[in-house]
């Protein structure tokens, strides 16, 4: 069985806290869940929303009918009740009776103010609300208790008990929820902290970022583990020192990385060829949100593909990927910075904000299956000053080492055209070398760029294609729709850029209609496509207001187009 | 000197004949092997212009960067590996113009790092236009009108910044600017030390012979820690501008003050392994 | 007041309740019509944060631009009419830390503008990272830490580049500041006005208590020509931050200073005509 | 008749005062002239060169095959004199004899020097051997004195008078060169004072700008007229700060632009946005050079076209034009300014160095053909706080009033996603309305946008395709091509985007096979034609060693490949 339900109030009601003990009492329930986040770009008032699915079975994404809704206030009533199912439930405080009045949809009213009001801390109702939900679904008290204890010390912890307790003791009859089996424990994480661990796994020691959300997730996460960790996590007085100090860092040595949103990459266009041109590795985190300028702060879209494949001026080669759950955040990340390195490249990850507030049970990642590639040069078997920083070499890449740590060499990067050594040059033949050499690159990547992830019908009679966080709806509405005798399969593109083609060649043989679903008003992944390979789509499923396509709107949408 | 300079490069110079960032570039590589730093210990860094051309003519480890973005790379290389003298050498365009925001934030950040600024109070590379440090009412073929803009104070800057290192020098005084170079290296900290330049051919006012007559020397008995006193100085122009380290102030460096950091090998040479950051996960679970 | 405050606006504020930018705003709307302006005489630029929002909560002609460019829009509005009253309402993260390039030299442009900085000492918007303001040792989500950086000392800065006008307030006197708001609009050239604003929901440290206990100000007697000395009280700090006008300079603002514009009518007022321009074809001949 | 001279030295040397004034004889002797600029990145020494093609017809381009050498140094003759016809001939001064040595081509030796010395100042030596060549293509020496005039005055006038005459008593035989027809004075000039010059036809009233390398020129014609004019030119603290400074100025009713080149129009990224979404109108001029990063700084490359199809995160309309010529970059930048008020839109011009520094003869402008049209609206008729400037309207353009110069109205703009006020939103709705508004632009721009220019066979055989600067060398090789019997065409592109595609698509009918030319490494042209139509080319010439592809290289590479 399938759970989903909302809580929603306005910015600091604390539907956060509720939504955060909730999630990690169904994880540690055994649970499969995936919430996320629709919040305004103000810290109090608005209204913002979490939504919890939870399941006996494993979900890959949001959506739109709900059985429950927690409502912090009146508005979140309004709002949502026309989600709920038919016999959906709202739960609500007590104090609220009056304020919503009629409701399309059976009101549970909970004393849940008043519980904590009882314990002595008004700030306690939503772990009164826990405590209570805890008991309507009949889950573990001992296991809310042990949850507590993982976000609460001391005496905040003690109230915190006594709270769940008042709300675990309303009264109120059991729901009978299906009951997940035992199983190994999940983690429960976003995908921008599945990018930060796969960093960490794959030895970041430097990361420089201004904070952007919503990208700042990503440093938050390494700021706060960088004590123990021992590594350097550094706010830049904006983003372009973030990614200039993160290619200082990987020219003397170390793996550092950079992260941003929005107009921050835009100003880090510049320094994007500071990397190509000097050939230093550079992994770059992108997590989308809508633009242009300012744009939607807090909310999400997938529009900065077209910039991105050929951000900066001039040419350099690059590999661009893309998010497409928590789980690859990790590994994707992990390898991003070997290819970095392996090449000597940029390597972009793009994430976006559905997926980075986004929280998926997932099986623990695997830090066996991480390598560290790093394809430095010792320096050996030079002769005092013989190293040349850019060596024209049989395999097109030149030998690295690390400035300072070879006697007798020296290692010069520069940002115009230069000669082998990295001394600038005016000469027409040098640079044709040095473009060619860079250049060669993406052909190099290509041989490395994973095809995207196919799902359906062996001979799909359509084809979905998307990329990116629609993978876990593209992953369900197939499903569905296969379910219902459709003949439908998705290709969910990871690797963007070199574009990978053969899956897509292969599938589209079968399609009679191809449609790419897309959160931007371009199309941006079908011009790509258009652009590699002089091939259009027939329709397009295009969502650009800011929320996350969800499974009944791509179902339908689906069934309109075909 | 009995060691043959270890600095010095092959590499065929752009600057013009007369040029002054010829003579401040014998002086750092004079200053660097009366330290006896070796060729791969320093690494060199700069931003784009005249100045910023530096590192191709120092044999040392180099990393030339973009226009205006000289110290962000800087701070992340010494980062990376405290052990390496990480100096940079840049124009007043470059640092102080489009590089301005840098240059104010790294001097609070403290990080041990060396700024010269080739300050020839013009934009040399492209050809003419004012600098920051440009005096009010120099014409050029942007400021055809003369400058109107209020010249910007490096050092009244830096010491508003509490900047731990400020001083000046004139390169056509070698040996105080070689004296000041090494002091300046020395120092742990950020330091800046502007140094005029004359461009001989984009800057007819500030020429060599106007610096020679236009600066003097501290006196010995100057007191660099006393902030007011050093603002105060930083004013001097028009009657003779002070050369010398005109404000002082020990603090720690930036590394200095990760205290975890303490103790540790530094992070260029960590053996990295994915296990080390497998603790990382269990607040997931 | 008799006339209804025109600048009053219907708007729904997306700030915290208790948030210091409640105050600011009715202070600036009070200053603006104790001048009696009319809203459509007034543009207020930002960038983007929580106090950036303002132009959203006032009648006025607004340019809510990007993060850390609040001044370079600012600067091309008044030099297209210098008839508007220019002011920005940005936030310390965004005019000293994104945006402090376009600080240091629109100070030394001196364009007749008022920049109103509503110093958190802290990233509101991005919810509660360190500002260039915020003090060391304070505590934040990235800063795990404590802040190391060397606090910026906007008023210290100011003075170093001869700003015109250099002043600070705090929102909770709003007697003070609304006299400082209006002395710094009606003062031509730059005005910096660093403005003490609590956030009640980040910096829990720099109160509305704190700022109420920690500021003194300045003695009717206090001389803000002084540079010396203003730059000497621009340190006080940790026992008691002086609040008022601290240094002032007249000089020509930006467009007094280009002596071509004298008595032209101003750039948005002109009539285009193609014809005007056929003379610089001239040289091409 | 058609003559190739190349005038070669060191920086510094006077290649460049002895190129302008006899670039302004010939001009003034009613020669139709192309010259263009090969300099290096320095102020002093190194090896650069003018190259003057002079004609008594027309001439579009630069071209290989040299007629004559003006060697400053040995260098100049060791370079370039392979390029020299059989009866090629190099002019240098007597001092060289010795470090010339042995030639391949005829030397004369002059007494330059010595002539300068002799007129009391050897830094006349330049117009001494201006006063030769005078003589030797029997030139009006009076044209040259009036020439001089224009360029000093006083005692420098009258010892450059001097000199010349030195010059011209030289001892030396007249050359046979055809003379021109009289015709109607033209004017010479390049591409970026084309540029200067329409903006200040169109009244641009404010430039804010930051030195950069090819761009500065356009600023340096404004800035020298900023007096008599009464505009403001400012040169800003950085790039980011000149389009900043330019979309206020914009907002508040002048027009205003910025122009730059390479990492300046990397660190506008985020600002293109800004004007999207602000819809303010704005012109920004990218003059390319060759990247990435610093890159090649005084050389040319067309190489920022993918990057600039979509600069900027998220998703804005914009008009990108290429300037193809002198004549078209003053009409061009004209009617950009009209097209950016009449749809609040981004234009951005796109030159290159080699149009930046090619002077050309061409027909004085008709400014009568300039029409400056504001759409601006008075604001009459609006009750007091009616006005709205994102206001929802039929024809998708919303009235735009000045700020300050209504009473009663204000102008609110911003970066957020707005409602019809300029008031941040978060509203899905609005935002998608948004969206369409400002994206549906777009197609208002097909409209406007005009088709390449079309040369050669009706019906080609083979279809060069090409756009900017290679315009002259297309028109002329095809010329040459079809004299020769080979049914060839060639499109050369202006405006790049919204894509005109009629023509291409007419013409590619008839093309057994279609070639893109382009002066870069990915075929830029080529992968958005391929975007926007699914078509690919069947061959490349590209070219990107920073040098422009000259007649033979093209004729020649053509034939390699038809
Ligand atoms: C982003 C960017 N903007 C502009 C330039 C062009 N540019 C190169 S050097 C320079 C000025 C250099 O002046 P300065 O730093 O004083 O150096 P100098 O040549 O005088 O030594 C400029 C504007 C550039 N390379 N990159
Ligand atoms: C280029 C860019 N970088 C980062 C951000 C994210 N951002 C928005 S507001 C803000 C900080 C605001 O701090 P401050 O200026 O002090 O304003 P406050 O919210 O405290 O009033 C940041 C980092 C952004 N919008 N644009
Ligand atoms: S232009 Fe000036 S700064 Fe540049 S090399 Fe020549 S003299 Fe030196
Ligand atoms: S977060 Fe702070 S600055 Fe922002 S509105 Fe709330 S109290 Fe004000
Ligand atoms: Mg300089
Ligand atoms: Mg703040």
């Amino acid at each position: 069985m399938d759970y989903n339900l909302l809580i929603g109030g306005s910015a600091g009601q604390g539907i956060d806290t509720l939504g955060t003990l909730l999630e990690k009492v169904l994880q540690r329930c055994s649970y499969s869940i995936f919430s996320n986040k629709d919040y305004m770009s103000r810290i109090r008032g608005g209204h913002n929303f979490i939504q919890i699915r939870f399941s006996t079975k494993p979900v890959y994404c949001h959506k739109s009918t709900l059985d429950f809704l927690v409502a912090f206030d009146e508005i979140t009533v309004k709002e949502h009740q026309d989600r709920l199912t038919e016999d959906g439930i709202i739960f609500a405080d007590e104090d609220l009776r009056e304020r919503i009045g009629e409701a399309h949809r059976k009101v549970i009213y909970l004393p849940v103010k008043k519980g904590a009001k009882e314990v002595g801390n008004p700030k306690v109702f939503t772990t009164v609300f826990l405590g209570a939900l805890i008991r309507i679904y009949d889950l573990d008290l001992k296991i809310g208790k042990k949850v507590l204890g993982k976000y609460f010390k001391d005496e905040i912890l003690e109230v915190n008990h006594k709270a769940i307790l008042q709300g675990y003791e309303i009264n109120m009859d059991h729901f009978s929820i299906a009951k997940p089996e035992e199983q190994e424990q999940k983690i429960l994480i976003n995908a921008n902290q599945g990018i930060a661990l796969g960093a960490m796994a794959a030895g970041v020691s430097f990361y420089s970022a201004y904070p952007m959300t919503p990208s700042t997730s990503i440093m938050n996460f390494l700021a706060s583990n960088q004590r123990e960790a021992k590594i350097v996590v550094e706010q830049a007085e904006d983003e372009i020192a973030a990614i200039n100090m993160a290619i200082g860092a990987s020219y003397a040595g170390i793996r550092s990385m950079t992260g941003t949103s929005g107009g921050g990459f835009s100003l880090m266009t510049e320094a994007l060829g500071l990397a190509g041109i000097t050939e230093t590795p550079l992994v770059v985190a992108n997590v989308q949100r809508p633009g242009p300028a300012t744009g939607f702060p807090t909310r999400t879209e997938q529009s900065d593909l077209s910039f991105i494949l050929t951000a900066s001026h001039g040419e350099i080669p690059r590999m661009i990927t893309v998010i497409r759950n928590a789980e690859e955040a990790f590994y994707k990340t992990a390898k991003a910075f070997n290819l970095a390195e392996k090449y000597q490249v940029l390597v972009i990850i793009l994430n976006d904000q559905y997926l980075a507030d986004a929280n998926q049970t997932i099986n623990p990642y695997n830090f066996d299956k991480v390598a560290i590639e790093r394809n430095l040069d010792n320096g050996e078997g030079y002769d005092v000053g013989e190293y040349k920083r850019y060596q024209f070499t049989e395999d097109g890449i030149s030998p690295r080492i690390v400035p300072g740590m070879v006697k007798g060499q020296t290692v010069l990067s520069d940002s115009d055209e230069h000669d082998e050594n990295g001394n600038i040059t005016e000469s027409a033949e040098v640079r044709v070398k040095m473009v060619e050499k860079r250049m060669s690159k993406l052909s190099m990547l290509e041989k490395e760029v994973e095809e995207p992830w196919y799902m359906g019908s062996e001979e799909p009679e359509t084809l979905l294609v998307g990329w990116g966080s629609t993978y876990g709806v593209l992953k369900e509405a197939v499903e569905t729709l296969n379910h219902e005798g459709v003949s439908v399969g998705a290709l969910s593109f990871g690797d963007l850029y070199p574009l990978p083609r053969k899956a897509f060649n292969e599938k589209r043989k079968y399609a009679k209609k191809t449609i790419n679903v897309e959160q931007n008003y371009t199309g941006q992944l079908a011009k790509l496509i258009r652009q590699e390979t002089g091939i259009s789509f027939d329709e397009s499923i295009l969502k650009f207001d800011g929320r996350q396509i969800d499974l009944e709107e791509v179902i339908a949408r689906v069934k309109e187009v075909i | 000197m009995d060691r043959q300079n270890p600095f010095h490069c092959q590499e065929e110079k752009a600057w013009c004949p007369g040029c002054g960032n010829h003579g401040l570039l014998e002086g750092i590589k004079e200053a660097l092997d009366q330290l006896e730093k070796d060729p791969h210990e320093v690494v060199v860094c700069s931003g784009i212009g005249q100045a910023a051309k530096l590192p191709h003519y120092i044999n040392a480890n180099g990393f030339n960067g973009l226009h205006g973005r000289s110290i962000p790379p800087a701070l992340g290389i010494k980062v990376a590996n405290p052990d390496l003298t990480v100096i940079i050498h840049s124009g007043d365009g470059d640092s102080y113009g489009e590089g301005g925001n840098h240059l104010i934030h790294n001097i609070r950040r403290n990080p041990d790092i060396t700024h010269f600024v080739h300050d020839n109070q013009i934009y040399g590379l492209t050809k003419g236009q004012a600098s920051p440090t440009t005096r009010q009412g120099h014409v050029t073929g942007i400021q055809t009108e003369g400058v109107q803009l209020e010249p910007f104070n490096p050092i009244a800057l830096a010491i508003s910044l509490d900047c731990s290192f400020v001083a000046r020098t004139f390169m056509g005084d070698k040996e105080h600017m070689v004296k000041i170079m090494k002091e300046a290296i020395q120092h742990k900290g950020y330091a800046l030390v502007d140094i005029f330049q004359p461009c001989v051919v984009f800057n007819k006012i500030n020429t060599f012979k106007w610096y020679k007559e236009n600066t003097y020397k501290l006196d010995d008995d100057y007191d660099p820690t006393d902030k007011i006193a050093a603002f105060q100085k930083s004013q001097e122009y028009d009657d003779g501008i002070p050369i010398g380290v005109i404000y002082k102030k020990e603090k720690p460096s930036f590394l200095e003050g990760i205290e975890y950091l303490k103790d540790q090998p530094s992070l260029v040479k960590r053996d990295l392994n994915p296990d080390n950051a497998k603790s990382f996960m269990e607040g997931f679970f």
